[in-house]
């Protein structure tokens, strides 16, 4: 079972997990990642790639599927304009252990970062500035290989 | 063929895509962006620094050496930085 | 921020995410355990040692709040009897990087296997049983050493 | 000095616990466990495996040869499986 979304609403993680619960598998790991407050930005915007992002987001949930196992694997990620306290991103994977659900959830983030056409922009009191990729995602990304 | 821009690639290029006709010779994304900056002063100074440059073709990620050959879509953008 | 709780009633999981969000940390990663509905077991019972067990979860998520200076980490732990479908466990953190908040997550549910005192007896059309203990969790436990 | 007795153990013991006071020779978990399988059949099979049983003292898990002198509380128990 996979489910990807790319809202410009804000994310319903208490509905995802409930459905990734529905899997019936015992194991139900998820990762949530928040617009932070306490980095001086006002907003975040994030631009992607319609058509190709999607098809990105299914090629990495149906990998981790695979690799794992899983009952089910989920991604949300918001796109558009949010604020500070909201939810970018919500990976959530369900599996028959706990080891399968935690390792599939740590490698959709960690793919997320690197793998699929996201860009960020942040609005602070000193103007927008898009956010530089950075290699440590290449890293956390590579170690999966 | 078309063209996508993303992100400050879109915002220096003033636009978020256009149809274009490269010649022939025009045969990898590499030649494609010289042939683009070649065409006026916004395009040179937007994709003037290619180590920060990457490329899809076709919706697949690409090195700026593949090919455009039979392409119906290239995008350019920066590094990505989702998630 | 530490909570542990050791409810008898269900466990609240998006009350809990709610929470951690709370701490503004950037980064939630969280584990649900479930009841099996495929074990052909029609009833979960679970026995803690009162005091000790609270002692021990507590002493867990204080050991990984400063090994990954977690903004959050929650341990909620179901006892008593439970139901196929029910949660079992939650465990949740929250962190500026997901790399700490996955990591924290992975180690608390690893050690709350073998550091704290539950026993799990299972109702089976065939009488209940005391759940044995498994060595593969002694090995999930120990990588964290 | 106080027992307490979970899981099987406890099923086994036929009590959650109870209090005891065992002579000054009873000086480790092990010795303690053997005092209470003289005292009658029902606890002389319960605690017979010892492989099987693990133990706490004032809340602390302790291996077998671990001391109970001064102890207020020692629990005996199977390995856990919680989680």
């Amino acid at each position: 079972m996979i489910r990807v979304l790319l809202p410009t609403e804000p994310i319903d993680t208490a509905a995802e997990l409930a459905r990734l619960e529905g899997a019936e598998a015992g194991a139900v790991a998820s990762f949530t990642g928040l617009v932070r407050r306490d980095d001086g930005v006002s907003a975040l915007e994030l631009e992607h790639y319609p058509g190709a992002t999607d098809a990105a987001l299914l090629k990495l949930a149906q990998a981790a599927s695979e690799r794992w196992s899983l009952s089910a694997a989920t991604i949300v990620h918001r796109v558009g304009r949010m604020l500070p306290g909201e939810r970018i991103v919500f990976v959530g994977t369900a599996a028959r252990h706990r080891a399968a659900a935690l390792d599939a959830c740590a490698f959709l983030i960690d793919r997320l970062k690197t793998d699929a056409p996201f860009w960020k922009r942040e609005e602070t009191p000193q103007g927008a500035r898009w956010v530089e990729a950075r290699t440590a995602d290449d890293a956390a990304a590579g170690r999966w290989d | 063929m078309e063209l996508l821009y993303f992100a400050w690639v879109r915002e220096k290029m003033g636009r978020g895509g256009e149809r274009v006709a490269p010649p022939a010779e025009v045969e990898t994304v590499a030649q494609l962006i010289a042939w683009l900056r070649a065409r006026g002063p916004v395009e040179d100074a937007a994709l003037a620094d290619s180590t920060r440059l990457r490329a899809a073709v076709d919706q697949v990620f690409v090195g700026l050496d593949a090919s455009i050959k039979s392409a119906r879509e290239v995008a350019l953008f920066p590094p990505v930085t989702g998630g």
